[in-house]
C-alpha cells in the first residue's frame, strides 16, 4: 500500500543555513502521526515543504504516491491534503459561517463559479453547518472571526482545515496556549474529526501527542532520529538523549 | 437635496417666462479655475468682469445688465460638458471660453447639437481663445464665433513677417505633442517652404505637453543644429521651462512664439536675459500706441493687477454689444444672424471682421519684442513688474492674414 | 447552540422575510429611479441624477477591486477609458453602416471593452497585490493616458472622437435625444448593473475574493490560486468599469484621453472609499456624495480642492469604514434598542463640530478671498475677508469649536460603550 | 555626435542626481516606515514656496537650512497627529491619507501664493556659467545642485550605516515588529523619520525650485516620476534609488536625444493605407515618448522582478 506522505531525503536551506537535511519520513493512510522535537528543529519547516509552502532545495515528496514537491500549495490541496497553521491564520473580516464555507467550496466543485448562488447550494450548506457544529461554533455563526476568543479561532482553524474533506490533515500545535480544559476539548475534537482520515501533528503538549498519536516521529535539527510507536519512542535512548530526557528531568 | 430644489425652483421661474426687460444678461465662462491651469483661467474670469462692468456702465447690452457667471472646468473636456449643460439648465445663452482646444472642439460639438435638438433654448458658443483651425473649418458650426486669429492665420502673419527677415537662415520647430502643437508644426513646415525656400529647417521636435521638467537635452539639440531662429507654440510652464534652459546653456537665438506674454512668460524671459530676442504674435500690444486702448490697459491693470492679456476678449464683448444693438434683441439666433460678417473697429485701432463664411475673426495682428523700455511716455507699460515690455516690432495688415477656410456651414 | 433549538419553521420564516426586504430594497431603488425624475424635472437636476449612476456603476467596479478583493489601484479609469472609447467607435459604426443595434445596447461594448483590456493585462498585473499591485496600475494607467495621446487615430488626440447619440436607431420612438431618455437609459444600466454586481458577491467566486482580501495565503491552503482569483476579479471590475464608461460616452457623446486619466482613477477611489468599502452600498452612497460635491462645490467655492482633502483625512483618520461603516455600525444599537443612549450625546457633540467646520470654512475661505476681497456668505450672513471682525470669528469657532467637541465626542465614546455593552448583553453584538 | 554624447550625458546625471535629491527621503520613509508617502512631492512644493518666502525674507543661504527645517516640522506634525492614529488601520489607510494631504497642500499653497509661477531665482553667487562644453554653458547653479545630491547620498548612507539611528532604520527594513520589541520608542523614531524625509523633500524644493518652476502644480508633475524611481531601484533601498535615478535621469535625456522612430529605420509607409494606429505607431519618434519611458520601465520591472532593482522585499 502507498503511504498517504513519503518524503525522501529532502534538503532545505536558507541561503548559507541547512534547515532540514537528509528528511525521510513516512505517514501511511488512516495513520495518526505526531512529530516532536525541541524547539527550532525544523518541525514548522517540514510542515511548510510536505503542503508546498515552501520548496524543498532537494529531494522528494509523495503524497498518496503521486510528486508533490514543487506544486504550489492549492495544487496540494486539491490532491487532497489540508493543513492548519500554528499562529492563528483565519479570514479576519468575514463571519465564522463564512470562513468553513470557503472552505467548502472547492471540494464540493464549485471553484470560481460566478453563476452560482452560493447561498442556496445544498450541499455547500449542509457541509458548513455540519463542521459549525463539529466544531461547536454554531452559536456563533455571524460573528466575524476576527472577534472570537482565542480557543473559538484555534477551534475554526481546525474547522476550516478539515472542511474541504481532504484525505490528509496536518495540525500545527493545534493545542498551543489553550487552557487544560479547552486541549481536552480539542483533543477530543480532532480525534472525531480525523476519523477514518490521515493526520499528521506538530504538538508540544505531550499528553496529546501520546495520547492521540499512533505513530510518533522525533526531528532534531532538521533530521529524523527516531520513528516509531508511542512505546518505541519512550524506550527510545537516543530520543531521551535528544530530547524527553532534557525535558523530563 | 435642498440644491436641486432651489435649482428646480430657478428652472421653473425661467421657463415660466417672467422675463422682463431688466432680465440679467448672463455669459458662462467656461473656463479652469482650479488645477494647473486655474492661473490663466482666473485672468480670464477677470478680463471678462471688468468687461460686463465696463458695457454695465453703459447701461449694458439693451438695458440687460450682463453677468459672467464663472463655471470650473478644470481644462477637461468632459467636465467643460457638465458645466455647460449646467448653464444651459440655469437658462443661460451665451457661453464663452478659450483655454485648450480639445475644450473648444467639445463645447462646439456640444453648442450644435444642444441647438438642434432644443430649438428654443439655443447656445452661442463665443471662443476667445481656442486656436485650433479646424473649428473654422472641417469642424466648423453656425453658433460657433471665435475671435482670435486661429494658429494658421498666426502662421500666415508670422510667415509674411520673416519673409523680409534676411537674416534668417536656420529654423528650429519645438511645439507641444498636441493638436495645436502639431498644427503649428504642419503650417510652419507649409509656410516657411512657399514664402522663404532657402531657409533651412534644422530641426523638427515635438514634446510631450506638460510633462518635461528639464528641456536641457532639447536645447543641446537645438544648439547642436546650429539654428539661429526657434519657432515655438508653446505656453505656460513649457515655455517658461523652455526658455530657462536655453539661457543655462547660453544658447543664443530669436524665439517666434505664440504664448510668450502668457502668465509667467515675460518673467522667465526677463529671468533669462533674452532681450529683444523673444518675439510675439498676438492681435493687440499693450504699449500698441492707440490712446484709447492705452487708457484702458491702464485702468484695466489699476483694477486687475494684470495685463490685458486678451485684446480680443474686449473686442468680443464690445461686438457682441454692437450685434445685439443691430439685431435689437439678446435672442441668441437673432445675435447669431447679426455678428455673420459683422465690421468693427479693434481694440488696437483697425478694422476687422467676422467672415460669414466660417465665423473666424479677422483683425491686424503684431509681431512685438520683450525688452527693457526705453521711453517710459511712449511705452509706459511693463510686464509681471520685471521693467521690461513689448515692443512693436511689425505690424500685419487685416488683409495680409487672410487664408481659405474648407468650412461648409450648415445654417438653421 | 441556541440557534439548534429553534424549530426549523421559524428558521424558514425568518428566512423568507428576509429575502423580502432584500427584494423590497432593490424594487423600491427601482421604483425610486422611475420617480426621481418626475419629482425634480429640471434640466440641472437630470443631467446630476445621469453623472450620479455613472459614478455609482464605476465605484461599485472600483469595489470589486478595493473592498472585495483589497487590491488597491490607481489606474481604474483606462478600463472605464477605454471602454468609453469603444462605445464611440461602435456607436458611430452602428450609424455608418445601419445595424439595427438600438443605443441601449452600447454600454455592453464598452462593458467587453474594459473586460477586454482586463483579460489582456491582468494576469501579470494581478501576479501580485499590495503595493506591487498599486504601483502597477499606476505605471499602466499612466501608459495607456500617455499612449492615447500618440495613437491618434484611435483616441482623437486630445480633443477625442466624438459621436451623436441620436444617430442610432430609435427604440420605441425613442431617439435619445432629449436628456430624460438618457437618463432611463443610465437608470436602467444602474439597476442592472448594481444586481450583476451585488449578485457577484453572493456567487463562490464573490465569497473567495473575499477570502483573499482577508488573507491570500491561507487562501492557498483551501484549494484556491489567489492569483486567478485576482485575476478574475480584475476582468469583472473592468467589463462593469467598461459599462459606466459607456454610459458616459453616451451621455457627452465624447470620448476623449481625460476619461483615462489619473484624475478619474483618484475620483473613483475618493468616492469607493469615502463610501466605505467594507459593505456593498458604501461605494453607492460615496458616488453620490462625491458627484454632488463636485457638481456643487465647484460653483460654490474655488477652493474645493481643499474642501475635497479635508473630508477625505477625516474620514481616512476618523472614520475608515467610510459613511456605511458609520452607518452599519449603529445597526446592532438599533437592534439592541439602544440606539436612544447615544443620539443625546451625538446632539451635543453636533453642536461645537458645527461651529468648528464653520471656524475651519470661515478661514478657508478668508484667507481663499483675502486678495479677492470678496465677501464671503455663510449661513446667509455675509463676511468681509478683510475685516478683522471675521479673523476674530473664525478663531473663536475655530478654537472654541476644537477645545469643546473634544470634550463632547469623549461624551459620545461614553454613551457609546454603554449602549455597545448592553447591546453586546443582548446578543446583538460581539 | 560626440558632442551629443557628452552633453546627454552631463544632462542626464543633472536630471538623475534631481530626481535621486527628491526621492530619497521617500524612500526612508518607505524603508523605516512601509508608508508609501503621496505627499511627498507636495513636501517638496512646500520646501521650494517656503524656500522663495524666506529668501526673500532673508536670503538665499539662511533659507537654505530654515526652510527644509519648517518642512520636517510639517511632515513631524503629519506623522504624530496623522499617520500615527491611521496606522492601525493599516497601509492602505496610511497611502490615503497621504493621498489627501497631497490634494490639501496644492490648493493651500495656492490659497497662499496664488496659481502663477512665483518669481524664484538662482542666487547671485552661483548665477554665473561654471564650465563651457562644446560651447554649451552649464550653470554653477546646477553643479550646485549635483554637489548637494551627493552629499546628501553619502551623508545618508553613512547615517544609516555607522550610526545607532541607522541601525534601528536598517533593522526595521529587515525585521519591522522587532524594532518595537526591543524597546525603542518607535513613535519618536518614526516621528523622527519621517520629519528627516520630508525635511530632504524640502531641501530638495528649495534647491530645485529656482532652476525648475516654483509654482502650485509642480508637485503634480513630479509626484509619480518618484514612486517609478523608488520602486524601481527597489522599495526601501537607498543606493537603488541612487542607481534608479542615474538611470532614469540618462534614458530620458538620451531618447529626447534621438530622433529615430520606426518610419526612420524602415522607411515610411504606403500613404495610401491611411491613418491607423500602426501608422501613428510607426511615425511616433523616441523623443516623443521620452516621458512615458519611465512609466513603461516602472511596469517592466515590477512584472519580471517586483522587488525592484536592488530591493530586499516585496512590498
Amino acid at each position: 500500500m502507498t503511504a498517504a506522505i513519503q518524503v525522501n531525503a529532502v534538503e532545505k536551506s536558507f541561503g548559507n543555513v541547512q534547515i532540514i537535511r537528509d528528511l525521510n519520513l513516512s505517514v501511511a493512510k488512516g495513520e495518526r502521526h505526531a512529530i516532536i522535537g525541541p524547539n527550532g528543529a525544523g518541525k514548522s519547516t517540514t510542515f511548510n515543504l510536505i503542503s508546498g509552502h515552501i520548496k524543498p532545495t532537494s529531494g522528494e515528496i509523495r503524497l498518496n504516491g503521486e510528486v508533490t514537491s514543487g506544486l504550489r500549495p492549492f495544487e496540494i490541496n486539491r490532491r487532497g491534503l489540508s493543513r492548519s497553521f500554528q499562529v492563528t491564520n483565519v479570514f479576519a473580516h468575514m463571519t465564522v459561517w463564512e470562513n468553513v464555507r470557503c472552505a467548502v467550496l472547492w471540494a464540493t466543485g464549485h471553484r470560481y463559479a460566478f453563476w452560482k448562488n452560493v447561498d442556496t447550494l445544498p450541499e455547500v450548506k449542509q457541509r458548513t453547518a455540519e463542521i459549525l457544529d463539529d466544531i461547536h461554533l454554531s452559536h456563533r455563526r455571524d460573528v466575524p472571526a476576527g472577534l472570537l476568543t482565542y480557543a473559538e479561532q484555534r477551534e475554526l482553524e481546525i474547522g476550516i482545515t478539515v472542511a474541504g474533506g481532504a484525505s490528509v490533515i496536518m495540525l500545527d500545535e493545534p493545542t498551543a496556549g489553550m487552557s487544560h480544559a479547552e486541549t481536552e476539548r480539542a483533543v477530543a475534537l480532532i480525534r472525531r474529526l480525523t476519523e477514518g482520515r490521515t493526520l499528521v501533528i506538530v504538538e508540544h503538549d505531550m499528553s496529546v501527542v501520546f495520547g492521540l498519536a499512533d505513530r510518533i516521529s522525533v526531528l532534531v535539527y532538521g533530521h529524523i532520529i527516531a520513528s516509531g510507536t508511542p512505546e518505541e519512542i519512550r524506550g527510545n535512548p537516543k530520543v531521551k538523549e535528544a530530547y524527553l530526557g532534557e525535558e523530563v528531568d | 437635496m435642498h440644491r436641486l430644489i432651489v435649482a428646480a425652483a430657478a428652472a421653473l421661474t425661467v421657463l415660466g417666462g417672467a422675463a422682463s426687460a431688466q432680465e440679467t444678461l448672463k455669459i458662462g465662462y467656461i473656463d479652469p479655475l482650479s488645477g494647473g491651469g486655474a492661473s490663466v483661467g482666473e485672468g480670464g474670469l477677470k478680463t471678462f468682469q471688468y468687461l460686463a462692468d465696463e458695457l454695465n456702465a453703459k447701461g449694458g447690452i439693451l438695458g440687460h445688465k450682463v453677468e459672467i457667471v464663472p463655471l470650473d472646468n478644470k481644462t477637461n473636456p468632459q467636465e467643460s460638458l457638465v458645466q455647460a449643460q449646467k448653464a444651459v439648465d440655469a437658462g443661460i445663452h451665451y457661453i464663452t471660453q478659450g483655454n485648450g482646444s480639445s475644450v473648444g472642439a467639445a463645447l462646439e460639438d456640444f453648442v450644435t447639437k444642444n441647438n438642434s435638438r432644443n430649438p428654443g433654448k439655443e447656445v452661442l458658443y463665443f471662443n476667445y481663445a481656442a486656436v485650433d483651425p479646424s473649428m473654422t473649418n472641417e469642424k466648423c458650426s453656425y453658433w460657433h464665433f471665435r475671435w482670435d486669429a486661429n494658429s494658421d492665420i498666426k502662421m500666415e502673419a508670422l510667415t509674411n513677417y520673416m519673409k523680409g527677415q534676411a537674416s534668417i537662415k536656420k529654423v528650429y520647430l519645438i511645439n507641444m505633442d498636441y493638436s495645436f502643437g502639431q498644427s503649428v508644426r504642419s503650417t510652419a513646415r507649409k509656410m516657411l517652404g512657399e514664402k522663404r525656400p532657402d531657409i533651412q529647417l534644422v530641426g523638427d521636435e515635438l514634446h510631450p505637453m506638460l510633462k518635461v521638467t528639464d528641456f536641457s537635452p532639447y536645447i543641446a539639440k537645438i544648439k547642436a543644429s546650429g539654428a539661429d531662429t526657434v519657432v515655438t507654440g508653446n505656453w505656460g510652464q513649457d515655455f517658461a521651462l523652455l526658455l530657462k534652459a536655453a539661457a543655462d546653456a547660453g544658447l543664443k537665438v530669436n524665439w517666434y512664439t505664440y504664448y510668450a506674454g502668457g502668465a509667467g512668460g515675460p518673467t522667465a524671459i526677463k529671468q533669462t536675459g533674452l532681450e529683444n530676442q523673444v518675439f510675439q504674435i498676438s492681435e493687440g500690444v499693450p504699449n500698441s500706441g492707440n490712446k484709447a486702448a492705452m487708457d484702458f490697459e491702464k485702468d484695466f491693470r489699476a483694477k486687475t493687477g494684470i495685463s490685458v492679456w486678451y485684446p480680443r476678449a474686449v473686442n468680443e464683448m464690445r461686438m457682441f454689444k454692437a450685434a445685439a444693438e443691430k439685431a435689437n434683441s439678446i435672442d441668441p439666433v437673432k445675435v447669431a444672424a447679426a455678428l455673420e460678417g459683422m465690421k468693427f473697429d479693434v481694440f488696437d485701432g483697425g478694422e476687422g471682421f467676422m467672415r460669414k463664411d466660417d465665423h473666424q475673426f479677422f483683425q491686424p495682428i503684431y509681431i512685438s519684442s520683450f525688452g527693457s523700455l526705453t521711453d517710459k511716455a511712449k511705452e509706459p507699460f511693463d510686464e509681471e513688474n520685471t521693467g521690461w515690455g513689448w515692443h512693436i516690432v511689425s505690424k500685419i495688415d487685416t488683409d495680409k492674414t487672410m487664408l481659405p477656410t474648407t468650412c461648409n456651414m450648415k445654417r438653421p | 447552540m441556541s440557534n439548534a433549538a429553534i424549530p426549523t419553521s421559524a428558521a424558514t420564516k425568518e428566512e423568507s422575510a428576509s429575502a423580502l426586504s432584500f427584494y423590497g430594497i432593490w424594487l423600491i431603488a427601482a421604483a425610486a429611479l422611475v420617480v426621481l425624475p418626475l419629482i425634480f424635472s429640471s434640466g440641472g437636476s437630470l443631467t446630476s441624477f445621469s453623472l450620479i449612476g455613472i459614478a455609482i456603476i464605476f465605484a461599485l467596479s472600483y469595489n470589486i477591486l478595493l473592498g472585495q478583493t483589497g487590491l488597491l489601484s490607481f489606474g481604474h479609469a483606462v478600463q472605464y477609458g477605454l471602454g468609453g472609447f469603444l462605445a464611440v467607435h461602435a456607436m458611430n459604426a452602428v450609424a455608418s453602416h445601419n445595424w439595427p443595434i438600438p443605443l441601449p445596447a452600447i454600454p455592453l461594448v464598452g462593458g467587453i471593452g474594459g473586460m477586454a483590456f482586463a483579460v489582456l493585462v491582468g494576469w501579470v498585473m494581478t501576479k501580485r497585490a499590495g503595493t506591487v499591485f498599486a504601483m502597477i496600475s499606476l505605471g499602466i494607467g499612466e501608459l495607456v493616458a500617455s499612449s492615447s495621446l500618440i495613437l491618434r487615430s484611435v483616441f482623437g488626440g486630445e480633443s477625442g472622437v466624438t459621436t451623436d447619440r441620436t444617430s442610432l436607431m430609435p427604440l420605441f420612438g425613442w431617439t435619445f435625444g432629449p436628456q430624460i431618455q438618457v437618463y432611463y437609459l443610465i437608470a436602467f444600466w444602474v439597476m442592472i448593473s448594481a444586481i450583476a454586481m451585488y449578485a457577484l458577491t453572493r456567487t463562490p467566486l464573490g465569497r473567495i475574493c473575499n477570502a483573499v482580501r482577508d488573507n491570500p495565503e491561507r487562501v492557498e491552503f483551501i484549494g484556491y490560486d489567489p492569483h486567478v482569483v485576482r485575476y478574475l476579479a480584475y476582468m469583472f471590475a473592468g467589463f462593469f468599469a467598461g459599462i459606466a464608461g459607456g454610459l458616459t460616452a453616451i451621455n457627452f457623446e465624447i470620448a476623449n484621453s481625460a476619461y483615462l486619466g489619473a484624475t478619474q482613477s483618484g475620483l473613483v477611489l475618493f468616492s469607493a472609499f469615502i463610501g466605505g468599502t467594507a459593505y456593498f452600498f458604501g461605494p453607492i452612497l460615496g458616488a453620490i456624495l462625491v458627484t454632488y460635491l463636485q457638481l456643487g462645490l465647484t460653483s460654490v467655492t474655488s477652493v474645493w480642492q481643499l474642501y475635497f482633502g479635508i473630508i477625505f483625512i477625516c474620514i481616512v483618520m476618523f472614520a475608515p469604514g467610510g459613511i456605511a461603516g458609520i452607518l452599519m455600525k449603529h445597526r446592532p444599537l438599533i437592534r439592541a434598542g439602544t440606539l436612544g443612549t447615544v443620539i443625546p450625546s451625538y446632539l451635543v457633540a453636533a453642536i461645537p463640530t458645527l461651529a468648528l467646520a464653520l471656524g475651519i470654512i470661515l478661514t478657508i475661505e478668508t484667507v481663499a478671498r483675502f486678495s479677492g476681497g470678496d465677501a464671503i456668505n455663510l449661513l446667509g450672513i455675509p463676511f468681509a475677508a478683510t475685516a478683522p471682525t471675521t479673523w476674530v470669528t473664525a478663531a473663536v469657532l475655530l478654537v472654541g469649536g476644537f477645545l469643546v467637541a473634544r470634550i463632547t465626542w469623549r461624551r459620545v465614546a461614553e454613551a457609546w460603550d454603554r449602549a455597545a455593552t448592553v447591546a453586546r448583553d443582548r446578543g446583538y453584538l460581539a | 555626435m560626440a558632442e551629443l554624447i557628452v552633453i546627454s550625458t552631463l544632462n542626464g546625471v543633472l536630471f538623475g542626481m534631481l530626481l535621486f535629491l527628491l526621492s530619497s527621503g521617500l524612500t526612508v520613509i518607505f524603508s523605516m516606515m512601509g508608508v508609501l508617502n503621496f505627499a511627498h512631492a507636495s513636501f517638496y512644493m512646500l520646501g521650494a514656496f517656503f524656500g522663495f518666502q524666506l529668501t526673500r525674507w532673508i536670503g538665499f543661504w539662511p533659507a537654505l537650512v530654515i526652510a527644509p527645517l519648517l518642512v520636517g516640522v510639517v511632515g513631524m506634525g503629519v506623522e504624530r497627529y496623522g499617520l500615527r492614529n491611521t496606522h492601525k488601520h493599516g497601509h492602505v489607510a496610511e497611502l490615503l491619507l497621504t493621498f489627501g494631504l497631497a490634494f490639501a497642500i496644492e490648493e493651500i499653497v495656492s490659497m497662499i501664493w496664488g496659481k502663477s509661477p512665483v518669481d524664484y531665482r538662482v542666487p547671485a553667487a552661483l548665477d554665473f556659467p561654471a564650465f563651457t562644453v562644446f560651447s554649451t554653458n552649464y550653470p554653477a547653479y546646477k553643479i550646485f545642485m549635483l554637489v548637494v545630491s551627493v552629499v546628501i547620498f553619502i551623508a545618508l548612507l553613512v547615517t544609516l550605516k555607522r550610526t545607532r539611528v541607522g541601525l534601528i532604520v536598517q533593522a526595521a527594513l529587515t525585521h519591522p515588529s522587532m524594532v518595537g520589541h526591543l524597546g525603542h520608542n518607535v513613535g519618536r523614531v518614526f516621528m523622527l523619520v519621517f520629519g528627516v524625509g520630508s525635511a530632504l523633500a524640502g531641501l530638495a524644493g528649495v534647491i530645485a525650485g529656482p532652476s525648475l518652476v516654483t509654482q502650485s502644480d509642480m508637485a503634480a508633475l513630479l509626484g509619480p516620476i518618484l514612486f517609478v524611481v523608488i520602486v524601481f531601484g527597489g522599495l526601501g533601498s537607498l543606493p537603488g534609488a541612487f542607481i534608479a535615478s542615474l538611470l532614469i535621469g540618462l534614458i530620458q535625456t538620451f531618447a529626447v536625444a534621438l530622433n529615430g522612430s520606426l518610419a526612420s529605420v524602415f522607411g515610411p509607409l504606403d500613404p495610401s493605407l491611411g491613418p491607423s494606429p500602426l501608422t501613428d505607431i510607426w511615425n511616433v519618434t523616441i523623443a516623443q515618448i521620452a516621458p512615458i519611458l519611465p512609466y513603461l520601465l516602472l511596469v517592466l520591472v515590477l512584472i519580471f522582478r517586483p522587488m525592484g532593482l536592488l530591493g530586499t522585499r516585496e512590498s
